[in-house]
């Protein structure tokens, strides 16, 4: 069954006289328990289709088509009704965890404010949940981590954070922005790893943005393969990276090193 | 950027002292070197002035007896070599000798020491204008971009840096008091209310504490109009640094996280936007302060303000040197102090100083 | 899923100069460096204060022709209000004002650019020592810097002008001392980033000593930052000229003078019109300088913008 | 921190060779950070060395100390038998312009303000041998002939490094480093780019070090392959060894953490 469905899905930004299309007749579906992955180079909509579901479309943007939320109708929905589901139903992870926390609040505040917004819990009791979600990301020493500041922590640490905040109000939705992109790959293994372990025992709907064929190819179910704002292949895993259809997903995976040899 | 922390551990040397420690004692230094600087340039300001300080301090028919000037030459130390000279003058100011006005015979200090509170009190008064209009002016530019209200603040903040103060000061005086009455005029009080008894030397203080109402409302009467001129200036320039600032914040991941988060809008504008502008603006403030002791000089002037720059006035028009380096060197340390303890905020208020 | 774009290669894709709306590029600013003088007077801000100094040029060019009548000569009655013959008044002395107003442009503003031009040049000069020598030389040079951003300007041209005594000349060596910090200080954090950055380095790896890669290689990247810092700082200079002159440390009567006219008209308050038009004058050239400037800032990228308005004294 | 086996085709006389090589950073708030501790390393003629490892491991600090970007804190380093010495302010001494850089970023390695004829005619003057015209370069960087006429700003990320390829090779260097010169393009240019450099560097008869933490992609071009990690290098070896039969226990968590674009569906490690 589909959290969300994306039909037809336009967006233009406009620079002075200038219109430019940066999504075109995007469709496809996220469910729930399973990752989505969207690939794409630079430039190819990807993230905008992700921040399109937020609600945090650049100024001057226009959004056409239709996004499907369990019911409601997010395109052309109000920025306050958005807001309100935004971090409780709808959440996002994103590229550089060092620049995704401010640096004078400490992660015990950043990662509860929400919370405290959208639930109405006291201090204590949302710090308390605080620690608990830290510990379910595997931050190391939760009651301590509360009370340190992002720069304290190490890149694959804030990640984990950043994780960690995402669901702490229990979405339905994961959007993840390149999440590993800005990590080494001995960190990026372990934030996959959490992602999937997230994805199944919440049972979310996740959105993973990437240019990563290696990390789709590890835990993405289904891929969906942009190309300038167009969609031009969407299908399971396995099949579409073993056997793709469409010419430019074939270049794309051929592109990669060592696509035919692996490592022992 | 992500080095596991073993790898940090194993490579780090860490630093004998604490961050915050050292960045306290590094910016003690420095301010101690820059007023050590400041007395040397009143000192050679002093010496490099091609009138002749005897023949000013004796009057036209003693300088011209020789002996005289010898004499007096010996008596201010005058024959000794510059370096000599610069030493006793430190000397004199470690002691609190500024040296003696040519025109008044008073002592610079003493004088200084009289008219500093009413400075003090125009400063503050300017200084929190300023930062509360400036702040909110820039932020507000800031969130409606290119609107009508951002290019209408920008413009506005432009031609308050254009205005010369001095004017400024003229044309409210002659509106407000002069044609309006809605203000008080010239001086800290109207001339017939007796000053309240000095504790802090501020009259808006000092009446509240004597419990004298009429007094209090007649001295923030005439300190209305001069701190809004005073801070004409720094307004605009707060509001066009404090824009910039947050524009800068604007496009940071950190806020479309916070928005992301479904925040209300009021929480990630004040506490994530202005909270992150706000470190550049602290030292901006202090830069400020600057130009506030600038145009206190020409505002004093105009509203005939008992302080430290109505003081500098008649000094400058007088030619009274003692005066205006002993005003120089004032300023210059206040400055300075004030600098100081902008940038202890703003290590306090950072974490990434702070905590290590 | 339909496909109506050409399609490329992935190969190709980053000939077509694909837009990263995905990922920043890691410059957004460098390629805005350049500045773009028809660009920035398109704004209606430069287009106005354009408008406005070109008026300015005018009348300094051609003041003995729009002077009705000679600065000096004290002709008329005193503190006579406008009318149809002294159509700005006249002073104290009876002379008046309109002529005087329009002579005195002739020497502000030449004066002005003059002292904006020296320190703009002493100051970067400096700046661009220290930024790219670095070490005691860069210590010594910001030192000295410091200490006279610790004088408030006003406060330090005035111990200056009053050591030197009053006069233009005194004037402008007194505001060329205290402004060219700022330009120093600009100068040296863009040749300290460009100093270090990869172009620059490449330069050296071939062969460029650094006396030519600081000529080569990065000077045409600062100089536009340091004509908006001087655009700019011409209306700060005027303002700082005007405030000396007001404190009898500028030009000396009887030469007319904006400042010295306000200084004069302060107390007169029956008379109007002796201290306000000099002001308004002043006031508008101000604009004029700081309506370009700041045209002319948001033409650079934005650090470097930054860059120049955060030491705007 | 050993060199664990010196490859047996590492030749007597090796082009470049660094000699428990050290460099300390001093640190913002006082203290000091060691960012590569005694390294040795050997690069032959002709042969293309991979460096690999993760951020903060002294990979590119060590590619600063071969071009004399940076000064060690110990150690030697010889170019072609001359001592590299760290850059002051004066011209770089000839014997060392023979090793030349591709940096990181490809948006700030090319002078804004500088048509691409210039920057390329610059370097062309340090070629004894006249090897290339600024056409030819730009043929074998597969560019237009035009964009000589242009300025960086006209181009993209992966157009510009093509660009610092062709100007570092103009200058007929024999020792080619390149800095993580993929690491900020597309994920689908970087091996292009990446062979693209090695093929360049090998034709006209240079060495090349090609730093990158992506061991797939070096897996792709390099002779030999050395693993740093926390400053030191824990092993080197030919590429084929690093890759099938890795000794330290660093490098096998390195390779296992690759994913591999298979579909399986299996997360590495």
């Amino acid at each position: 069954m589909s959290v969300i469905s994306i039909r037809d899905l336009n967006l233009s930004v406009t620079t002075g006289s200038e219109e430019k299309h940066i999504l075109r007749d995007v469709s496809f579906d996220l469910e729930a328990g399973k990752i989505t992955g969207v690939a794409g180079a630079s430039g190819s909509g990807k993230t905008q289709t992700g921040l399109a579901i937020m609600g945090l479309s650049p100024d001057r943007s226009t959004l056409s088509g239709s996004i499907d939320f369990a019911g409601t109708e997010l395109v052309g929905l109000p920025s306050k009704k958005h807001n309100r589901l935004r971090g409780r139903q709808l959440a996002m992870v994103f590229q550089d965890p060092s620049s995704a926390f401010h640096p004078m609040l400490s992660i015990g505040d950043q990662i509860t404010d929400h919370l405290r917004h959208h639930r109405k819990v006291s201090k204590k009791e949302a710090l308390r949940q605080a620690i608990r979600i830290l510990g379910q990301t595997k931050v190391p020493h939760p009651e301590e981590a509360v009370s340190k500041y992002p720069h304290q922590f190490s890149g694959g640490q804030l990640q984990r954070i950043a994780f960690a905040s995402a669901i702490i109000c229990e979405p339905k939705v994961l959007i993840a922005d390149e999440p590993t992109t800005a990590l080494d790959v001995t960190v990026q293994a372990g934030i996959l790893r959490l992602l999937r372990e997230l994805c199944d025992d919440l049972n979310l709907a996740v959105l993973l943005v990437t240019h990563d064929f290696g990390v789709l190819s590890s835990v993405a179910d289904t891929i969906v393969v942009m190309e300038s704002g167009l969609v031009v292949e969407t299908g399971d895993r396995e099949p579409l990276i073993t056997a793709p259809q469409h010419e430019y997903t074939r270049s794309l995976i051929e592109s990669l090193p060592g696509a035919e040899v692996s490592p022992r | 950027m992500s080095v596991s922390a073993t790898d940090q551990q194993k490579n780090l040397r860490p630093p004998k002292i604490h961050p915050l420690l050292r960045f306290i004692l590094v910016r003690i230094g420095i301010s101690i070197l820059l007023i050590w600087g400041v007395t040397v340039v009143t000192f050679l300001m002093t010496n490099l002035v091609p009138t002749d300080p005897v023949a000013a301090i004796l009057g036209d028919r003693a300088a011209a007896d020789p002996e005289i000037v010898a004499q007096t030459r010996e008596r201010l130390g005058l024959d000794q070599p510059l370096i000599v000279q610069y030493f006793t003058y430190l000397g004199n100011l470690l002691q609190g000798d500024l040296g003696v006005s040519n025109q008044t015979r008073v002592p610079v200090l003493e004088s200084i020491g009289q008219v500093f509170p009413a400075s003090i009190e125009l400063g503050i008064g300017a200084i929190l204008l300023s930062v509360i209009i400036g702040l909110l002016l820039g932020l507000l530019s800031a969130l409606k971009q290119n609107t009508i209200v951002d290019h209408a603040i920008r413009t506005l903040s432009l031609i308050g840096i254009s205005a010369p103060t001095f004017w400024i000061a003229a044309v409210g005086y002659f509106v407000f008091f002069f044609k309006l009455r809605l203000v008080g005029g010239a001086g800290r009080l109207d001339p017939w209310m007796t000053p309240p008894p000095r504790v802090t030397g501020l009259y808006t203080v000092d009446s509240l504490l004597a419990g004298q109402m009429a007094t209090f409302t007649n001295a923030l009467g005439h300190l209305i109009l001069p701190s809004c001129v005073l801070a004409l200036f720094t307004i605009g320039l707060l509001t066009r640094f404090s824009r910039s600032s947050v524009l800068d914040i604007i496009k940071l991941d950190y806020v479309t996280a916070a928005k992301a988060k479904g925040l209300a809008p009021r929480t990630v504008v004040f506490k994530y936007i202005f909270r992150g502008a706000l470190v550049p603006i602290i030292t901006v403030v202090g830069l400020a302060f600057g130009s506030l002791l600038s145009g206190a000089v020409l505002t004093e002037t105009v509203f005939a303000w008992n302080g430290l720059g109505q003081y500098a006035y008649r000094g400058a028009t007088t030619l009274d040197l003692p005066v205006i380096m002993g005003v120089g060197l004032v300023i210059g340390i206040v400055y300075i102090i004030v600098n100081f303890v902008v940038d202890l905020i703003y290590g306090f208020v950072d974490p990434r100083v702070r905590v290590r | 899923m339909s496909i109506s774009s050409p399609k490329q290669p992935p190969t190709n894709a980053d000939s077509t100069g694909a837009e990263a709306l995905d990922r920043n590029p890691v410059d957004a600013g460098i390629k805005r460096w350049r500045l773009r003088f028809p660009k920035a007077l398109r704004t209606p801000l430069g287009f106005v204060g354009a408008a406005i100094l070109l008026i300015w040029l005018l009348v300094a060019l051609f003041a003995p022709l729009l002077a009705p009548f000679d600065p000096l000569a004290q002709n008329f009655g005193r503190l006579v209000a406008p009318d149809g013959q002294n159509i700005l008044g006249t002073d104290t002395l009876g002379r008046d004002v309109f002529s005087r107003i329009v002579v005195a442009a002739r020497t502000t503003l030449p004066a002005a650019v003059f002292v904006v031009l020296c320190s703009a040049v002493m100051g970067s000069v400096l700046g661009a020592i220290a930024g790219y020598f670095g070490r005691f030389v860069d210590e010594i040079i910001m030192r000295i810097a410091d200490l006279v951003f610790a004088f408030p300007t006003i406060i330090l041209a005035m111990v200056i002008a009053a050591a030197l005594g009053p006069g233009l000349k005194n004037a402008i060596i007194a505001i060329l001392l205290v402004s060219w910090p700022s330009y120093a200080r600009v100068t040296r954090s863009l040749v300290m980033t460009a100093r270090s950055s990869e172009y620059v380095i490449a330069g050296r790896l071939l062969g460029f000593s650094a006396g030519k890669s600081l000529l080569r290689e990065i000077a045409p990247n600062v100089v536009s930052p340091i004509v908006v810092l001087a655009t700019l700082d011409v209306g700060t200079a005027i303002l700082t000229m005007a405030g000396l002159s007001f404190l009898s440390l500028g030009v000396v009567p009887p030469t007319p003078d904006w400042g010295a006219m306000i200084s004069e008209g302060v107390s007169q308050f029956s008379a109007w019109w002796i201290a306000f038009f000099p002001g308004l004058c002043i006031l508008t050239i101000v604009v004029a300088f700081n309506f370009i400037g700041d045209s002319l800032r948001d033409t650079l990228d934005p650090h470097t913008a930054q860059e120049v308005g955060e030491t705007t004294k | 921190m050993t060199t664990t086996k010196d490859d047996t085709r590492t030749p007597a006389q090796p082009l470049l060779e660094l000699d428990n090589v050290a460099c300390e950073y001093k640190l913002d708030g006082g203290g000091r950070f060691r960012a590569v501790s005694d390294v040795s390393l050997q690069l032959g003629r002709s042969e293309v060395l991979g460096l690999v490892g993760e951020s903060g491991c002294g990979k590119s600090t060590l590619a600063k100390l071969i071009c004399g970007l940076e000064k060690p804190a110990a150690g030697r380093i010889t170019f072609d038998s001359h001592p590299v010495k760290p850059l002051g302010l004066g011209r770089r001494p000839d014997e060392l312009l023979g090793i030349q850089m591709v940096f990181q970023n490809p948006y700030a390695s090319l002078n804004p303000r500088r048509r691409i004829r210039d920057q390329l005619t610059d370097a062309l003057a340090l070629d004894p041998d006249q090897t290339w015209t600024v056409d030819s370069l730009l043929e074998a960087v597969d560019l237009p002939l035009d964009a000589a006429g242009r300025f960086s700003h006209s181009f993209s990320g992966g157009q510009r490094q093509r660009i610092a390829i062709a100007r570092a090779l103009a200058a007929g260097p024999k020792v080619l480093v390149g800095d993580e010169p993929i690491a900020s393009l597309d994920a689908f240019l970087q091996a292009r780019i990446a062979t693209m450099m090695r093929d360049l560097a090998i034709e006209s008869g240079a060495s090349m070090i090609f730093i990158s933490h992506d061991l797939s992609i070096v897996h792709e071009i390099a002779d030999r392959v050395a693993v740093m990690e926390a400053g030191g290098v824990v092993e080197v070896g030919s590429t084929e060894q690093i890759w099938n039969d890795p000794q330290h226990p660093y490098t096998k968590k390195l390779l296992s953490a690759i994913p591999r674009v298979d579909g399986k569906g299996i997360i590495p490690g």
